[in-house]
């Protein structure tokens, strides 16, 4: 019983979205659906915050190693839950929206989240410098061709494209370096990420055919018996 | 939608792009077309127009929406012929409604050029009936009125005729395959090395004494990618239970954490070992996506792991995580279905499952018949998009280079069909 | 002195990628701090000492540019700014140099925005942009700024028949009925040229399949770079030009100073941010060419 | 306040890139604070959104979504080992939800579309495409029929077979060689403009 009823519900979950594609009175269900969902993610965050809070309060209470930076997290993510929760320091009118500007919620999402989102994601650029260092090596014919078609399109967007190829005459303008960075993304590129989109699109039918029918139960505590 | 001009060709304009005498010749035909549509109520009042009384839209027609759960109707007509572009006299439509042969309401306010509306504010078993009022400045002008509509609900979307075809056509590869490799037929599956590579990948942590990390992605259970990235945890968990090396598994969703456990803990459970499992296998970080890569980060400098799996729906982030791992030395084997991630994971880390290999894993890993019969169903999917695209390409190109009427049929109708969605 | 500067730092760039090269090609492999040295220097020089490459614009941004070039003075431009201040950096160029481009060719200009977070952006463009470089235009006859609207594709879907239900009145409260600029306007269909910048979504996709195509209007846009590859399936027939990341905003704004003398001195973020992206591209390209030098010269001492 | 902000964000800034050359306690501090505060944005924005604005204030009117309420309950059920498997009811209803609508969004989006789009006339309409034109078209069809044959998992690679699949991987390659060299101005841009934050606006060194 434990295995059957988690199973069936997923079966017939499953199988009313499908249908309710091709069935117009049920196409309401995909919204509801999602509201549901969006619905049990709230309640799911008790486990979440609840296991986060857990995890430093006994780093905490161990003394182990660094416990000292879980203080700050435990302050920062109790403070935020309760400057937002009860809206405090806002414009004091409590169907305000949590983050209109001016409230504290706002200032500390502007003042601390946005400078630390932009950094750790600009620190990309460092890190695209030493992939490309390692990867872009011609060990073989793959690796090769990774190697040119990334460095005609790098060469393409930067001034020297057009210096180091512009002696090639008009009739021969595709063997243009910026012609040629644009003609590797619109062709081969295109062909590639066909290719790839189609493939995805089959794994997917494929897996949630699995899923639905019951043949991959993995995520059920079921090796597969 | 642009008004238009039948042609003497056959065709039609827009009505912008013609010259003051096309325009009255034009005009003349919109006249007769219409004469001939509607001859009996309008034909007065549109000739009446050349003079100067307001001319009002005609052929007014109402129509149920097809397709749908009755809640539409849509209404079409031929603008005023007083709306012009140029010097023109309407500056709008009202669009009037009797509900059960009530007293009309004004239900939308068009601007002039309108020759479309769809009312969706209507449910069957009621009778709708339309009139429009074209409005100058000064004065105004009303349509004749539809004949009372019901709005009908349909059980069957029949535009999606050909998208319920094909899918079926692929399910039932798939599950033609399933059953049959389940009554044994033995089936050939080719290697996918990043998954040959997962057994030495783990054995490696063993050896060298130091954990697993295992990433499902920064999505939420509402992304397939992170249900492919668990069912991939259920086989990588089983042989990690085996081996008794460490796991850790940081995420970025709630749910994924609970579901992760679950996961976990059964192939504890199967190996034999459920009191090695423990909670603090996975534990929740934050939802944003750069804190939990700073985390994640953190952690991958500190814990060092040996054996690192990138695996599901991955942003900006899988560059930033993927040369971290690299740089404390992990074998790092990652997959994901997002196109814009996949050169920075081919680049940066050691096996690379591309897009569908993603989804495949699983059922490649389970080695089980059943499973292995969905991937060759899937097989079935490819060959048929490859021969669609094969004859499609060759009709269009006989057909519109040396003009076959034939092949460009062909083409039309492939191309209808597969744009049934 | 930024001169003796920028000299400075390439030399330093240059040595030191010499220098790698020699270490390399004895078989020292380089470490990752190492590069991401070069790639701050590569950066943060350039910036403090600005360099600035010639640019040539490409046909995709020069076709956009006569676009504008060959509109008659009086046309009505509408500006779309959808993006969010972290994007700004990237996009922000653009906005300048097409907005100067029409408002000295005599178009007028219509601003809105679809992002709520690049409110402040559409203020401060007008602020610092326009009023400056152009003392003499008037609010409401040579420009309006109708602000941001809730929405995304809904509001293109609205004001493609009638812009006005959405925007009754620009952000000051003056309805736009009583706008020179905005009497003959109905639709989006009225307007002689959509320009949409951004780089996300709602953005340059949307315009073009909400409005461009259902109404017929020419748009042309101005993306973040990583964005362009998705907007070239709609050129030429969709869009007028494209102007892709910071090498698009470059080219305009060479091609405007190019033809508009007048602009050669303002500023021009766009060309003055191709310094270091062109020098860091140039130490990446270094790096590649640098690493597979030493790995053929270690293939070769492998089989000796 | 601004000047604080200013000098809060240049700390921040500082603080993650100090990660580059080693971990440190100042990234930790960066990395505590990003974390904490990160999580309780995001159980806030959580909260209001989406209990309080899609549950909460339709509580009466729309009846069914109590039972999206009754399965975040279940889900909470984890908490007490002895019913913690009835937890597996809401997980398999999002298992299902999840599969069932993603199977006709991708099967829609990826594969109709996907075909659509590569059926074209190769050569335009009567000859008149360009040279560049034909050669582009040729190459996307090889190219996606070549990648479709590389992804096939139940025929050995050998032989022609096997041979076009070889070129299947290589057009994959081309691809990824593209996106990656594209991208990297992208990045760059990031970099950049923290950089002219700390140049500019905390330190003023520039104008």
């Amino acid at each position: 019983m434990r295995r059957l009823i988690p199973l069936a519900i997923t079966f017939v979950v499953g199988t009313v979205l499908i249908v309710s594609v091709f069935t117009p009175p049920l196409e309401n269900i995909e919204r509801t659906f999602t509201l549901f969902f969006d619905i049990i993610a709230v309640f799911a965050f008790f486990l979440g915050g609840g296991n986060l809070l857990r995890v430093h309060i006994s780093k905490l209470r161990r003394r182990k190693q660094d416990w000292g930076f879980s203080v700050v997290t435990i302050v920062g993510f109790l403070g935020m839950l309760m400057i937002g929760l009860f809206k405090l320091g806002g414009s004091g009118n409590i169907a305000a929206p949590v983050d209109e500007t001016g409230s504290l919620f706002y200032i500390i999402f502007d003042a601390v989240l946005v400078p630390l989102q932009s950094t750790m994601y600009s620190l990309l650029a460092f890190f695209v410098a030493s992939a490309s260092y390692r990867a872009f090596r011609a060990k073989n014919r793959e690796a090769t061709l990774l190697l040119i078609a990334a460095f005609v399109i790098l060469l393409g967007r930067t001034p020297f494209g057009t210096m180091v190829s512009g002696w090639i005459p008009e009739w021969l303008s595709i063997a243009q370096i910026p012609n040629l960075a644009i003609w590797i993304m619109n062709s081969p590129n295109l062909a590639g990420q066909r290719a790839i989109l189609i493939g995805i699109g089959l794994g997917v039918i494929s897996m949630s055919l699995r899923l639905i029918l019951g043949i991959e139960r993995s995520y059920l505590g079921d090796d597969n018996a | 939608m642009p008004l238009t001009c039948p042609t003497a060709s056959g065709g039609s304009r827009s009505i912008r792009n013609l010259k003051p005498l096309q325009f009255i010749v034009c005009a003349l035909l919109v006249v007769g077309s219409l004469g001939q549509v509607n001859a009996q109520s309008d034909s007065t009042i549109l000739f009446d127009s050349a003079m100067n009384a307001l001319a009002p839209v005609t052929s007014l027609l109402a129509a149920d929406h097809k397709y749908d759960n009755g809640e539409r109707i849509d209404l079409s007509w031929i603008p005023s012929i007083d709306d012009q572009p140029v010097n023109g006299k309407i500056t709008g439509y009202g669009v009037y409604r009797l509900t059960n042969a009530g007293n009309p309401a004004l239900i939308a306010d068009l601007p002039s050029g309108s020759s479309t509306f769809s009312d969706d504010n209507v449910e069957p078993g009621s009778d709708y009936s339309y009139y429009i009022v074209a409005r100058s400045a000064y004065e105004s002008a009303v349509s004749v009125r539809t004949a009372p509509l019901s709005p009908q609900r349909e059980w069957l979307n029949l535009n999606r005729g050909f998208l319920f075809l094909i899918a079926a056509l692929i399910s039932a590869a798939v599950i033609y395959f399933v059953q049959s490799a389940k009554r044994g037929k033995k089936l050939f599956v080719r290697k996918i090395s990043g998954l040959e590579a997962i057994d030495d990948a783990v054995g490696r942590a063993t050896e060298m004494g130091r954990p697993v990390l295992f990433i499902p992605g920064i999505h939420d259970m509402d992304d397939v990618q992170t249900l492919a990235a668990l069912t991939i945890l259920g086989r990588v968990s089983r042989t990690i239970a085996d081996y008794d090396t460490k796991i850790f598994m940081p995420v970025a969703r709630s749910l994924v954490m609970t579901a992760a456990r679950e996961t976990i803990k059964a192939s504890y459970q199967a190996a034999g070992r459920p009191d090695a499992y423990s909670d603090d296998m996975v534990s929740y970080v934050t939802d944003e996506q750069f804190g939990y890569v700073a985390a994640v980060d953190g952690l991958m400098v500190r814990e060092k792991p040996a054996t690192v799996f990138l695996l599901g729906s991955f942003f900006a982030e899988s560059l930033i995580l993927a040369e971290t791992g690299n740089s404390v030395g992990a074998i790092q084997i990652a997959g994901t279905a997002r196109p814009a991630q996949l050169p920075f994971f081919i680049a940066a880390c050691d096996f690379t499952l591309i897009g569908e290999e993603l989804f495949a894993a699983s059922a490649y890993l389970a080695g089980e018949p059943r499973q292995l019969g969905s991937l060759k169903g899937q097989d079935v999917g490819k060959a048929v998009a490859m021969v669609v695209i094969v004859v499609g390409a060759l009709a269009a190109t006989l057909g519109e280079a040396w003009d076959i009427s034939f092949m460009q049929n062909i083409y039309h109708w492939l191309s209808s069909v597969f744009s049934s969605n | 002195m930024p001169d003796l500067g920028i000299v400075l730092s390439l030399l330093v760039i240059g040595v030191g990628l010499l220098w790698l090269l020699i270490r390399s090609l004895r078989g020292q492999e380089v470490e990752r701090r190492v590069i991401f040295v070069f790639i701050l220097v590569a950066v943060a020089a350039p910036i403090l000492f600005p360099v600035t490459f010639q640019e040539h614009a490409t046909p995709v941004v020069k076709r956009l540019f006569d676009f504008i070039d060959s509109l008659p003075a009086g046309s009505v431009v509408l500006v779309s700014l959808d993006y969010d201040p972290a994007m700004a950096p990237e996009v922000q160029p653009m906005t300048n140099a097409m907005s100067r481009h029409c408002l000295t060719k005599g178009h007028k200009i219509v601003f809105m925005g679809l992002w709520a977070t690049g409110q402040s952006i559409l203020m401060s463009t007008l602020q610092d942009i326009i009023l400056p470089d152009f003392p003499n235009i008037v609010e409401g006859k040579d420009f309006v700024n109708v602000g941001y609207k809730a929405g995304n594709e809904g509001v293109l879907n609205v004001i493609v028949t009638d812009f006005k239900k959405m925007f009754p009145t620009d952000v000051n409260g003056t309805p736009l009925d009583s706008t020179p600029i905005m009497a003959d306007i109905r639709s989006c269909r009225d307007f002689d040229l959509i320009l949409s910048i951004g780089g996300g979504r709602p953005g340059a996709k949307e315009w073009v399949l909400f409005v461009g195509d259902p109404g017929n209007v020419p748009i042309g846009v101005g993306v973040a770079a990583v964005t362009a590859p998705q907007m070239y399936p709609y050129y030429p027939q969709q869009l007028v030009g494209i102007l892709g990341g910071v090498k698009g905003a470059a080219e305009y704004e060479s091609e405007l100073a190019h033809r508009y003398p007048r602009f050669a001195h303002t500023d021009q973020p766009g060309l003055r941010m191709m310094g270091p992206q062109t020098l860091a591209h140039v130490v990446i390209m270094a790096f590649i060419v640098i690493g597979n030098l030493a790995f053929f010269r270690g293939k070769k001492v492998r089989r000796t | 306040m601004d000047h604080f902000a200013l000098w809060l964000a240049a700390f921040f800034t500082l603080g993650i890139y100090s990660f580059l050359y080693k971990d440190n306690p100042w990234y930790k501090l960066c990395e505590a604070i990003f974390v904490g505060i990160s999580a309780g944005y995001w159980v806030v924005t959580l909260f209001w959104d989406n209990f309080h604005g899609k549950f909460w204030v339709h509580k009466f009117e729309d009846w069914w979504l109590w039972i999206g309420a009754a399965l975040g309950v279940l889900m909470l059920m984890r908490l007490f080992p002895k019913i913690g498997w009835i937890s597996r009811w809401a997980l398999a209803f999002i298992v299902g939800a999840t599969s069932g609508l993603w199977m006709m969004n991708y099967f829609s989006s990826n594969i109709m579309r996907q075909v659509q789009d590569a059926v074209l006339p190769l050569f335009g309409t009567g000859f008149e495409a360009s040279f560049g034109a034909i050669l582009a078209n040729i190459v996307v069809a090889v190219g996606t029929i070549a990648g479709l044959v590389y992804f096939f998992f139940s025929k050995e690679h050998k032989g022609v077979f096997g041979g076009t699949a070889r070129v299947g991987i290589l057009f994959l390659m081309v691809t990824f060689g593209a996106s990656f060299g594209y991208t990297v101005m992208g990045r760059m841009s990031l970099l950049i403009g923290r950089i002219d934050f700390l140049f500019s606006d905390w330190l003023g060194l520039i104008r």
